[in-house]
């Protein structure tokens, strides 16, 4: 990894603070985030690693993690992180900064019917937000 | 006193059970619901990014709307509540969003209202001592575990709900119409949200199941919830996921519509199907 | 007209590289009144210096100004000088032409040179209205009290009474010793706390200097500098201690056992009776609370167990007035109450302790002997997680510093756990060692290399009970892995918080706090045991968090600098201070709101009119306490307030002068 | 007016803060207009807004009142005293025809010896614009 001052402080960090409206700075790296993530098993990168690369200048390490996929939004990390950093608003950034590129994982339109039938409609205007907008 | 009801999509589809119960309870106990006019989705999720404005649009309109009926909301789906919650918050600190939201929108409103969970009416305008004097039936200390999930409890400052991390709400309502209330680790830990509704199905399961195998390890007979999402994965994954343990999920609704005297049928309790072992304990028909 | 000199300084070329000091100095010629104005390459030099002397003794100069560099750098050297040629020192004025002019203008000649006429010509203007003043003298108190009877306030009054000066340590307990009475042992040494401490507790009780008020509270502080007086209040004992002859058969006797928190909730104590068989002074006192005689009910165990009708259900607080000429604070720290933290389940599930709870624990005169057992069933701890930071670095919710101590005893509690169960496992959540002490690197090598315990880089975020073991959730970031314990006992290094009525005990004694309620030093580097009261000191853990070494130096500090003020028989303070013309008073109290200081109180004067007796209020100044900030002059409605060297009059001649020769140069 | 014309800007600074940071200004050699000449007072608390007054009076073209941070007062609270005075006094001196820029509040710390020549320059800029002081203006 090399590092640099036009890479610490790139404009897609900027943006992802932006968004988010997170300063990327506040995040000590504790862990305490990764530690009572309810889905942390699944996410390949933990949150914690995700922030960390946005630090590094990484932004595409963070882009490719499927932690950003994996985040429920559920604010577990924020809830009990000493700084009150809220990552479900980083990991939201992250995708919302993928899907306007065009980047979904999944297009809702590919999923089966049958899913649809069955889930409550919170969970497909859910869906749709996660995936589209 | 009367207060403008705010259903939710689920609440008039899927969770039907859901909307009838909670119409029922709250007239029992002398609280008036009236459905909010013309009324729209609140987007199911609060928006996280800073420039998604748009997507407050719905739950402003909403929030307008109350105030100018001169009403408080009231919702029992914490999926609604979370969002309509947040977009006051929101509205009430934020200048330049609420004004974007008002020229947008076309309402002038700035965050002067409320948004309750019935829960908390219970709670903080009946007590939950009146809710125990008006039970009609007695649920014989039927084990409950009850399920908060993220929606209800979280970010805690905003949503100022309950302790984020020893809620009582629940349990205490429980004991309140003859339940036993279960306590179990992961009450507030996420379901998994709309995870199952997309790739990845042989790991999208796993937090429901976490859930799952700690209330039943807890000795709980049932589950209650307050959100339609979280009542779907739990039942989904005991389907899916081989092994696991399956426990009835209700909302909380049904069961304090049923002890408030509200037939079983109504309460969209099955005592042929999911629910047998639960009515068998409770003693469906009988009141006192 | 006073006779006033100018001296000119090039600062070799760092003033005259800019300005023209020749014309500056000819120019001031001009003004009425100067009767001296030349200029030399280096004022501040033996010649420059003998120049001005020279001047001021030939030419019986009655006020000087010396144009140099910043009065911060050489307004005492000037003074002295001019004293040593017998000019009052406060009748020197120095004029900045070099910070505030030649090294910030120089590019442009002309407007430097302009304007180091103006400063210059100001300060003339306001040396021409200098009085003589001479520095007030006050006899001092030669005695000091300690507030705070721990480790820190101990060593505080020992240092100053063997320095020769009698003290009062006073302590809001029944017993000295404070924090460090309740540890087990010491880092990085593993000295036993105890071993050390209560010969240091014996010493305190029989120096013949010291005398000790415990179980006493300071009220209220009046006065100043060299003589405070201060209210104490001795809360009652319910026991005669003069009587008592500490045998503790009331203890023995009594049929109340509580929870007691000097135990940290582990163990029980006794309604009368001492906190630990060390205390003192080693007298019992009744808890109010608890005692059944004094709840009402029909018990007199104590009272007829007492061979020496020591014990007194009558007795009442007594207040005491002390006056002391210096004043220390070593009040201590308080501990996070761990229940903010709701994810950890302290106060819920027993076997998640706190770090007291574990020394209490390992002490060898603790609730278990000094065995490390789980609350909830007795059994000896296999599996034990140490959680570090629970509080500390967390503005959200607990303390946004870092306690600095909870390394090096959770290092500790590690080490001691392996010392008494060689099969158990240490786990430690950290989020970074800091361990910079002498010794306290290899400390905590030692603990991981030689003690076994394994180190985890992260936080846990959740603790609960699983059958009857407690799972533990966190993380370690060096792996990227999340970590799940099952874990027999669970340790939280809790935040070290300020005292909770710190703030109060701030008021009381005027001294600042910081945001979080720890007691401001006056300078955080260079004067770190004083506060911006004078005579009011500060050392150990109030100021912040700090471990026994620092708390130890810092309360050396204090007492030498207790024992340099008492060691004068009086003491000079600076005249540059309010004072007020009792004539033009209108006792309107105006300024004794502004005053920050309480330096100002009213006093009436009465005089005889005919027959009768007239009195009218005015105020005075407490030349003791007042500070000489300036609030009060402005607030003086009448004009009956001016602050010596800052009066109205110099400063509107001060904005004349600048004015009048700005518009002269444009 | 021409921009060689330099205004003369009365600055009052507590000893300990803003003294102390016009200090550091010029040992870290911070060029700034020759425009303003300090006044040392003890503290903020000192300046009576009739000092402010009677600079106008005899031609200043601005004032600066210049102390401690809110909270980092030597004298435990005297900024804040002259917080309140000059949160009344601006107004009224605005009321009496004085323009806002020509009186100015400001906290330098002892560390800020870039911020006092920033507010200097700025002070500089706004009172050139503005042109001389002619309300209240004594010729002597």
């Amino acid at each position: 990894m090399k590092l640099t001052r036009h890479g610490l402080h790139s404009e897609m960090i900027e943006k992802i603070e932006r968004i988010s409206g997170e300063e990327i700075s506040k995040c000590y790296q504790c862990g305490k985030c990764s530690a009572g993530c309810p889905v942390a098993q699944e996410m390949g990168t933990l949150p914690n690693r995700v922030v960390r690369h946005l630090q590094l200048g990484q932004d595409e390490r963070a882009f490719e993690a499927e932690a950003v996929w994996f985040c429920t939004s559920c604010h577990t990390c924020e809830s009990r992180c000493p700084k009150g950093f809220d990552l479900s608003r980083v990991m939201e950034a992250l995708r919302a900064v993928l899907l306007r590129r065009g980047e979904a994982p999944v297009r809702p339109e590919d999923l089966p019917a049958e899913l649809f039938a069955a889930a409550p409609q919170q969970a497909i205007v859910s869906c749709y937000r996660k995936y589209v907008s | 006193m009367k207060y403008g009801y705010y259903p939710g999509c689920t609440l008039h589809q899927q969770a039907e059970e859901f909307d009838v119960t909670t119409r029922e309870s709250a007239r029992a106990l002398g609280i008036e619901l009236e459905e909010l006019d013309s009324w729209q989705c609140c987007g199911a999720v609060f928006p996280l990014a800073t420039d998604a404005v748009i997507n407050l649009a719905a739950p402003f309109r909403a929030l307008a709307a109350a105030y100018e009926a001169g009403v408080e909301l009231v919702t029992v789906c914490a999926g609604c509540l979370n969002v309509l919650r947040r977009t006051n918050n929101l509205v009430q600190n934020d200048d330049e969003t609420r004004d974007k939201l008002v020229d947008f929108v076309e309402e002038d409103y700035a965050g002067e209202g409320r948004v309750h969970h019935l829960l908390e009416l219970l709670r903080d305008e009946v007590g939950f001592e009146s809710v125990s004097e008006r039970t009609k039936r007695d649920l014989n200390g039927l084990r409950i575990a009850p399920y908060y999930g993220c929606l209800l409890l979280r970010p805690p400052d905003e949503m100022e709900f309950d302790d984020a991390e020893d809620p009582q709400i629940l349990e205490n309502m429980l004991a309140g119409i003859g339940a036993h209330p279960v306590s179990y680790p992961l009450r507030m830990d996420c379901c998994g949200a709309y995870l199952p509704i997309g790739e990845l199905e042989e790991r999208r399961n796993r937090a429901a199941v976490a859930v799952m195998r700690s209330a039943s390890a807890a000795g709980a007979e049932a589950i209650v919830t307050s959100c339609p999402l979280c009542a779907h994965n739990l039942e989904q994954c005991a389907q899916d996921v081989p092994g696991a343990e399956m426990l009835p999920v209700l909302y909380f609704s049904q069961v304090l519509a049923y002890a408030l005297g509200l037939d079983a049928d109504s309460c969209g309790l099955e005592p042929d199907g999911l629910h047998a072992g639960v009515c068998e304990k409770i003693g469906i028909g009988e009141v006192k | 007209m006073r006779k006033i000199g100018v001296f000119v300084c090039h600062c070799g070329l760092n003033i005259a590289g800019t300005v023209d000091v020749k014309r500056v100095a000819e120019r001031c010629a001009e003004i009425p009144g100067v009767v001296h104005s030349e200029d030399y390459s280096y004022m501040c030099s033996d010649p420059g210096q003998n120049l001005i002397a020279e001047a001021i003794e030939e030419k019986d100069l009655e006020g000087i100004v010396v144009a140099a560099c910043s009065p911060t750098m050489h307004e005492p050297t000037f003074r002295a000088a001019a004293e040593a040629a017998g000019l009052n020192p406060y009748q020197v004025q120095m004029a900045n032409i070099r910070e505030q002019c030649s090294w910030v203008h120089p590019d442009d000649e002309e407007e430097a040179t302009r304007k180091a006429e103006g400063i210059v010509g100001a300060a003339v203007e306001k040396v021409r209205r200098d009085e003589p003043l001479v520095p007030h003298e006050i006899p001092i108190t030669k005695k000091a009290m300690v507030v705070g009877g721990g480790i820190t306030g101990m060593q505080a009054a020992l240092d100053i009474a063997d320095a020769g000066y009698p003290v009062i340590l006073v302590e809001r307990e029944a017993t000295i010793g404070g924090r460090m009475a309740q540890l087990s042992e010491t880092f990085p040494t593993l000295d036993c706390a105890s071993c050390i401490l209560t010969p240091k507790m014996a010493e305190v009780g029989r120096h013949p200097l010291i005398e000790l008020m415990a179980y006493s509270e300071v009220e209220e502080v009046s006065g100043s500098v060299g003589n405070f007086r201060v209210r104490v209040r001795q809360k009652p004992t319910y026991v005669d201690w003069d009587a008592c002859m500490g045998c503790m058969q009331c203890q023995q006797q009594c049929p109340s056992e509580v929870e007691s928190e000097f135990e940290r909730g582990l163990g029980t104590k006794k309604a009368i009776g001492v906190d630990f068989p060390q205390a003192i002074p080693n007298r019992p006192k009744i808890d109010p609370e608890h005692c059944a005689h004094l709840r009402g009910d029909f018990c007199w165990l104590c009272s007829r167990s007492c061979p020496v009708d020591a014990i007194d259900y009558e007795q009442e607080e007594r207040i005491v007035e002390e006056e002391v000429g210096a004043i220390v604070l070593s009040t201590g720290y308080d501990m996070l109450p761990q229940e903010v933290l709701g994810e950890y389940g302290y106060g819920k599930y027993p076997d998640v302790i706190d770090s007291m709870a574990f020394e209490r624990m390992k002490s060898s005169s603790g609730p278990t002997g000094g065995e490390i057992r789980r609350p909830s069933d007795g059994e000896i701890p296999k599996e034990v997680v140490f959680i570090q930071c629970a509080g500390s670095r967390d503005p959200d919710k607990g303390q946004s510093y870092c306690s600095k101590i909870c390394c090096m005893y959770t290092a500790k509690h590690a080490t001691l756990y392996h010392h008494s169960v060689p099969d158990g496992q240490a786990y430690i959540f950290y989020t970074d060692v800091r361990a910079g002490g002498k010794g306290y690197e290899e400390f905590v090598q030692r603990t991981v290399e030689e003690d076994n315990a394994l180190y985890l880089r992260g936080r846990v975020s959740r603790v609960y009970p699983e059958g009857d073991k407690i799972l533990v959730k966190g993380v370690d970031t060096l792996s990227d892995e999340n970590v799940e314990i099952h874990a027999d006992l669970v340790v939280l290094a809790t935040a070290v918080t300020p005292r909770t009525d710190a703030r109060e005990m701030a008021r009381i004694f005027n001294v600042g706090t910081d945001e979080h309620g720890f007691l401001n030093e006056a300078h955080i580097k260079l004067r770190p045991v004083e506060t911006t009261t004078p005579g009011v000191y500060v050392a150990g853990a109030v100021r912040g968090p700090r471990d026994i070494s620092d708390a130890a130096a810092e309360a050396s500090g204090a007492a030498s600098k207790v024992a340099m003020l008492l060691s004068r028989e009086e003491m000079e303070t600076d005249p540059l201070i309010a004072e007020v013309d009792e004539g033009d008073c209108s006792g309107c109290l105006w300024c004794v709101a502004a005053c920050p200081f309480d330096a100002i109180e009213e006093k009436y004067l009465t005089r005889r009119v005919g027959d009768r007796e007239v009195s009218r209020r005015v105020v005075e100044v407490n030349v003791g306490v007042c500070q000489g900030c300036g609030a009060c002059t402005v607030a003086c409605r009448d004009g009956a307030m001016n602050l010596k060297g800052y009066k109205d009059e110099q400063i509107l001649a001060e904005v004349e002068s600048i004015c009048l020769i700005a518009g002269s140069q444009q | 007016m021409s921009d060689s014309w330099q205004p003369t800007i009365v600055a009052f600074a507590c000893q300990w803060c803003t003294y102390a940071g016009a200090d550091l200004a010029g040992t870290s050699r911070i060029p700034y207009p020759p425009s303003v000449r300090v006044i040392k007072v003890p503290c903020s608390a000192r300046v009576d807004p009739s000092f402010v007054i009677r600079a106008f009076q005899r031609g200043a073209d601005g004032v600066l009142v210049s102390g401690c941070h809110p909270g980092d007062c030597h004298y435990m609270e005297g900024n804040y005293l002259t917080r309140r005075r000059f949160s009344l006094a601006k107004p009224f001196m605005s009321y009496l025809g004085l323009e806002p820029g020509r009186v100015r509040v400001e906290w330098i710390s002892a560390a800020e010896g870039q911020r006092f020549a920033e507010i200097v320059r700025e002070m500089t800029g706004d009172i050139r614009a503005l042109g001389p002081n002619r309300k209240m203006r004594e010729r002597l």
